[in-house]
């Protein structure tokens, strides 16, 4: 059951990435950026118990919080940029 | 079985490849750094794979558990990415200090003003 | 008898925390434009995440590590919908609008 | 992977952000195959403190990367030739996971049949990281704390009013909820840290990572509520002092081994019990390193940081 989870969470994955090359603006990469991360933390979470070794879940904190410092940082960075050059090649 | 047990060492040679020809046929110095840091995630992509030992789990010790992985090239390789990335800092700071004193980051750019000077 | 009908609930939960991830990761690849993408990543993040940690949490048992995963849920529960917030929020300033009709020039269905 | 589109893409934004996600894809590989405290460190660094570091150099110096104008196919030549000889020699290495590889003979097993007794600590990367290869670790917070300073020399404006009065208002001051949201979390996170900090021994964890994660809520705070706010909090000769602390406590401990009877950094002199010796000076040995790492990972950012508010203020 816990292969059920990672195999979906593998799909999922992918199709993140997808988004992220395809994602025609820049904000659509960085949702897709956001969601891979989220399914990264699920997935370990998932393979730590598939593995018998719940006790990696101090990595997936690790991840949830990165995920969310990493999204803020590309936002912050984002905004100082000049308005001409947001909305990229449409 | 044999092919397929190597297959691990060759996706990190395709990665360690794309960070050498990122490395040496972009001229943004910027991308330079980032080929940099995935040449060194392959390699440490290829340690962690050369530690693993089938059937073993990882290396904090419990009765319950007889084998583990090789935590050697793990501790070697803790220790890389702190470095790396402290190294890659000093990589970045030296593309601003260029950057200040040429205005671009483009490698023609900069030789081409070099040979005008 | 106790064991047993938390497995299968703890089944069920990771089954449809799969489904709804699944769901969420269709939705990434098809809606048309990035507000209706925001509400895919949403479900994902919120709903998938929540039941795929509640089922993993009747697997845990009383531990440790029953309180790690309440924490990374919670965790979770407030950092993504703010990092969606702060997203959309950008997107809006940056003057990239909803797609209203059904205009088809922009959308997303290439793939 | 990830890689092949960094390559081809142009927009230097997009493409740190699929570094980022490379190296989450990277660090799920290091949990499947065991690495725990690898991943770990991973998670944190390359996903987490690199990527800020690339957006923060971006913003100096420029968005878009110029097409490149040489002749690729040199080049491609070259990288395909070099990959074709690597990928012959992989043909003679053992098979992954064989348990008879010549990488599993030698010392490894001492490790993990003998640490318990002489150590005591249930994670043998932690015990081999600070105590067996103790003076590796030695060596890569010296190379960490020379970093911060070699980057601190090429990048060190000095402090004029100008700059503040630019992010006056803290950059983000329009995302309220963020600012909320943030303000309950980096106590949680500094709370975190320390908890990794600690639990090293028992758990995937230590000084490194701790390190990395405390100074990434001291950047959390620095980017939503100005840099200048940050510098207040944390007076910023206070964190070039820790930054030298941290290396001096560590080799403090060898020398205190050394004071002590044994050899340097030879643990088992520290207390009357060899074991209690041990614990001791890991605990010591890894609050160093994480000292170290977190005051050169927020001295690097604020260098950044402070590079590009004046540059800003200067164009004023």
């Amino acid at each position: 059951m816990f292969l059920t989870a990672t195999a979906a969470i593998l799909v999922v994955m992918l199709m993140a990435l997808i988004r992220a090359f395809l994602g025609p603006t820049l904000y659509d990469r960085i949702l897709a950026v956001n969601m891979f991360g989220t399914n990264t933390v699920l997935l370990i979470a998932v393979v730590g118990f598939l593995m018998g070794r719940p006790e990696f879940l101090d990595i997936a904190m690790v991840y949830a919080l990165v995920n969310f410092i990493s999204v803020i940082a590309i936002l912050r960075y984002f905004e100082y940029s000049p308005p001409d050059e947001t909305v990229e090649h449409k | 079985m044999n092919v397929l047990g190597l297959y691990n060492y060759w996706v990190v040679m395709v990665l360690m490849m794309l960070g050498f020809y990122i490395v040496i046929s972009q001229g943004n110095l910027i991308k330079k750094i980032i080929g940099l840091s995935i040449f060194q995630a392959s390699v440490f992509i290829l340690y962690i794979s050369m530690a693993k030992v089938a059937g073993g789990t990882a290396p904090i010790l419990d009765e319950s558990i007889s084998t583990y992985s090789n935590p050697l090239p793990h501790v070697l390789i803790l220790t890389a990415i702190v470095v790396g990335v402290a190294t890659t800092a000093l990589g970045l700071a030296l593309v601003v200090r260029i950057r200040e004193s040429y205005g671009t980051i483009e490698e023609d750019e900069i030789q081409a003003q070099d040979e005008e000077a | 008898m106790i064991a047993l009908a938390l497995d299968v609930g703890s089944w069920i939960l990771l089954v449809a925390g799969s489904f709804i991830c699944v769901t969420g990761g269709v939705g990434m690849l098809r809606f048309p434009d990035f507000f209706t993408r925001i509400h895919a990543a949403g479900v994902t993040d919120t709903l998938g995440a929540g039941l795929i940690f509640t089922g993993l949490m009747l697997q845990a048992g009383l531990s440790l590590v029953l309180a790690k995963l309440v924490m990374i849920l919670l965790f979770m529960l407030f950092t993504s919908p703010t990092a969606s917030h702060a997203v959309a929020k950008a997107a809006l300033h940056s003057g990239l609008e909803p797609q209203l009709d059904d205009v088809d020039d922009r959308s997303g269905v290439d793939s | 992977m990830t890689a092949v589109a960094v390559v081809l893409m142009r927009d230097l934004f997009a493409v740190v952000m699929l570094t980022g996600i490379y190296s989450l894809l990277s660090a799920s590989f290091f949990v499947v195959f065991d690495a725990v405290d690898v991943a770990f460190t991973e998670a944190a660094v390359g996903a987490g403190i690199s990527t800020l570091l690339m957006l923060s150099t971006l913003t100096l110096t420029g968005r878009y990367a110029k097409e490149s104008t040489q002749k690729p196919w040199l080049a491609l030549a070259i990288v395909t030739v070099t990959g074709a000889l690597l990928i012959y020699g992989t043909l003679d290495m053992p098979t992954i996971g064989s348990a008879s590889a010549p990488i599993h003979q030698h010392v490894a097993p001492r490790y993990l049949n003998d640490s318990m007794q002489e150590i005591a600590v249930p994670n043998v990367v932690t015990s081999v990281l600070a105590s067996y290869r103790g003076y590796d670790t030695l060596g890569e917070s010296f190379v960490i704390f020379t970093a911060g300073i070699g980057v601190l020399a090429l990048l060190m404006v000095l402090q004029r009013r100008r700059a503040s009065d630019v992010d006056a208002h803290g950059p983000m001051h329009q995302h309220l909820i963020l600012r909320i949201v943030a303000k309950i979390l980096i106590p949680l996170i500094l709370l975190f840290a320390l908890y990794v900090q600690f639990h090293g021994d028992y758990g995937p964890g230590g000084g490194f990572q701790a390190g990395v994660i405390f100074a990434a809520a001291i950047i959390l705070y620095s980017m939503l509520f100005g840099l200048s706010a940050a510098r207040q909090t944390i007076s910023q000769p206070l964190i070039f002092a820790l930054s030298a602390v941290g290396v001096l406590l560590y080799g403090g401990v060898g020398v205190a081994c050394m004071l002590l009877g044994g050899n340097y950094l030879d643990y088992d002199a520290l207390a009357e019990d060899p074991v209690a010796g041990q614990h001791l000076g890991i605990l010591l040995v890894e609050l160093g390193v994480g000292i170290t790492v977190a005051s050169v990972m927020i001295i690097i950012f604020f260098t950044f940081n402070g590079r590009s508010l004046s540059e800003r203020g200067r164009r004023r």
